[in-house]
């Protein structure tokens, strides 16, 4: 997917801290999969999966995966004790309603007014949609859980996204290997550098522009 | 209750729940015939005497059972519903024209109220078409096919009986009592449940919850039914 | 209703042996409900419910009524060993589809075309549609069985209905106290005639013209 | 099995049905992300060497699980379907011009297959407006708000995957392989199951069933999963 392991599980590991007690919460395939491995042991929230679940917990270990317990990536998950199956309509149902607080979505391109683009690379890759476009719509919170840049090297966020669009001004927070940067009406505002960056780095690494409080927090 | 448990929980009282039930309150009921209706919460708006509800669900029941009591003391000023047969009171309600009543074919107004608990905006269907029911809707040609637009109900506040409820407000149902109550759990803001019994998080088989919890947002326990059936009082006379 | 207790199960028990092995029905309220207790015992059908039961079976014996286990009437009934439950949405789901194999309904009035009305006296009781116009206008066979004359005296079965139309020519049968009449494309046939009947006394309490053919079965 | 279980049965064979699959049926597959995907119908129809077929379901699964062995094998002309990320021969195939692949939101996709199943015409959803979701739809307005009409979907044969049949066709699913499998079973006009355990008429208790059997036509036993899953086989390498 590009990023190493550790920075895929930092992005995850950072992205989880945005949960907080009694959250409906949804997880995109790829690096937002991993947040449920990272839920602080104080806070409780419910996760669902566009497959059909309502309350799975953090990947069992190896040897004790079930094939038919799996997320809506398909990769085997655990129960917890507040869990519930039920159709695909019944969990788009619950996303068309609003009933989510959150969604982590991963993301081909974002834009500095929040749009979001995750399911065509034109000429290139045109995966689908799957689910994407219901939870970056209806979800009450969506965060983007992406590398900064592309596998290409090009910043992925933009000032207007060049790919087709999954939904316009739904993206609140930006959670990257580098950084992490919040979706405002004046604009994108860098909230936190990772460790081993400068601000002027993140700068570097993106195209849309960044406002630059005074201070800057480190994660 | 462990941190996690009391943190999911939706348990809550009668009392706290009637708070949400006022007068004008748009208010979705889940049962059909009776069967379904959650009699405590019955009992408790009666008790509470609010009115000028605006009912939305499958019948008005008999004028001695379910969500009928509320239409025989005078409670009710707006009802959508498919039949109002089984209960005279209601009939002479509207004819006096102090019941405002609104009739859906049955399955559309089922489908109606999953719609709205479903975030749609309504659906087509070719039922009723050529008959009062096209009355005051649109109508949509689709692939060649001329259908009416039906409309997607929510409301402010749905009571529902469940047979068994979690704490997070996992609910299962009992036999024919399930029929509109899955239906209008999802539909409205507020969806409090009255269950014949509440257990404990993880008592329920994922596998036979009829409605999620994510969609109850209070769970009461049920006093269980303090009416005579319409087949018990024919025989007892 | 009107009639005396033996002939609104005398109109059942008839309707009863339009009943064949591997259908679905669906029994209107009032004396269609009354059929689920005269299926013949070589013959096996599935009786469904608009309140969500698929496969019930005749009245229960007195005090094992089960509250929670009614039909669409409210009345209760027994279970079958297929039976299922579901919510009024699926149950409908079926009879807009069209898997219902027939439906036995009551009438106010019914055309010689096959029009029925079934849920408004005009200017005088407004009971509401219930779920008439799903079935009538959606099941594979429609019979409506029903006393042969109103409360009032006068026949329900019309040239043209003068009460609001619940469906368009969508009865097949017409099973009454007095007589099962077929509407057909020329017209409405006098299949059989009651015992304590002619052919005759029929004709007079019906409105609708009348197709005597030279056979007439008594029942 | 007495008179009335043989009446209503529904048992057969893989034979008897994969005569109603063939070249270019218009196909509906339960499953999402291969789990769920029926492996004893997948490989009755490889086996057969059935082609040109029209599918209808959630995604492409993967290149050698589930129903993206059919992909895999060329056997597929056209889709309609939410994502074939994971199966990166879909998307190669689409790129060659091989296979028609029609997207639809996987939300949109399965209330279209509910649609269907339940005799509607179609709905109206605000999702994808304002994208390339809304290209050759018609834009409806009800009640001031604008929508997407979306269309109902039906298929000649649905193929799903069940955890336990009844001889009358009452299904129950197991765990998250539910997804689309009760939708496709309702959309079809032949719905063939197969089922991980056949069990006697009045086995099943009626307050779980998930498919009632009036919307089975032939039920057959499975033979089991004959895939490697994905993250299997990641681990093996």
């Amino acid at each position: 997917m590009g990023l190493g392991r550790e920075k895929r599980h930092l992005v995850a590991s950072r992205a989880a801290r945005e949960l907080k007690t009694g959250m409906i919460v949804n997880l995109g395939i790829g690096i937002p999969t991993l947040v449920a491995d990272y839920v602080p042991p104080d806070i409780h929230v419910v996760f669902q999966a566009e497959n059909g679940i309502l309350g799975y917990g953090p990947t069992p270990r190896e040897g004790e995966e079930d094939p038919f317990l799996c997320n809506a990536g398909g990769l085997p998950v655990t129960l917890s004790k507040e869990a519930s199956y039920f159709d695909s309509t019944v969990a788009f149902g619950m996303i068309r309603r609003g009933l989510l607080d959150l969604t982590i979505l991963g993301a081909l391109q974002v834009s500095e007014e929040g749009d979001l683009a995750n399911w065509i690379v034109p000429g290139k890759r045109v995966p689908g949609m799957g689910g994407a476009i219901e939870l970056a719509q209806k979800a009450r919170r969506v965060i983007v859980a992406t590398e900064h840049l592309a596998r290409d090297g090009r910043p992925k966020i933009l000032r207007a996204c060049t790919f087709p669009l999954t939904t316009r001004k739904s993206v609140q927070l930006i959670i990257t290997d580098m950084a992490v940067i919040q979706v405002t009406e004046q604009g994108l505002v860098l909230q936190e550098v990772a460790k081993e960056y400068e601000p002027g780095d993140v700068v570097q690494a993106t195209e849309a522009r960044l406002i630059i409080p005074p201070h800057v927090e480190r994660f | 209750m462990n941190e996690r448990e009391k943190a999911l929980s939706k348990v809550s009282t009668l009392e706290e729940a009637l708070k949400y039930i006022n007068d004008g309150t748009v208010l979705m009921f889940g049962g059909f015939g009776g069967i379904g209706n959650p009699p405590t919460l019955v009992e408790g708006i009666l008790q509470k005497g609010v009115k000028n509800l605006f009912l939305i669900g499958n019948d008005t029941g008999f004028p001695r059972v379910g969500i009928g009591r509320l239409v025989t003391a005078g409670r009710v000023k707006k009802i959508i519903t498919s039949h109002i047969g089984s209960n005279p009171v209601a009939g002479e309600q509207m004819h006096r024209g102090e019941l405002d009543v609104e009739f859906s074919p049955q399955g559309t107004l089922a489908e109606r109220i999953r719609a709205g608990g479903m975030g749609l905006g309504g659906f087509l269907t070719d039922v009723g078409i050529g008959t009062m029911v096209e009355e005051g809707k649109q109508k949509i040609v689709s692939l060649g096919k001329e259908y009416l637009l039906e409309t997607a109900l929510t409301a402010e506040v749905a009571i529902i009986h469940a047979d068994r409820a979690d704490t997070f407000g996992n609910l299962t149902y009992i036999r024919s009592a399930r029929n509109f109550n899955p239906l209008v759990a999802m539909a409205a803001d507020i969806t409090i449940v009255e269950a014949d019994e509440i257990v404990p998080l993880g008592t329920l088989d994922p596998e036979v919850i009829v409605t999620p919890g994510v969609y109850v947002d209070l769970v009461i326990p049920s006093g269980g039914v303090n009416w005579k059936w319409a087949w018990e009082e024919k025989k007892g006379t």
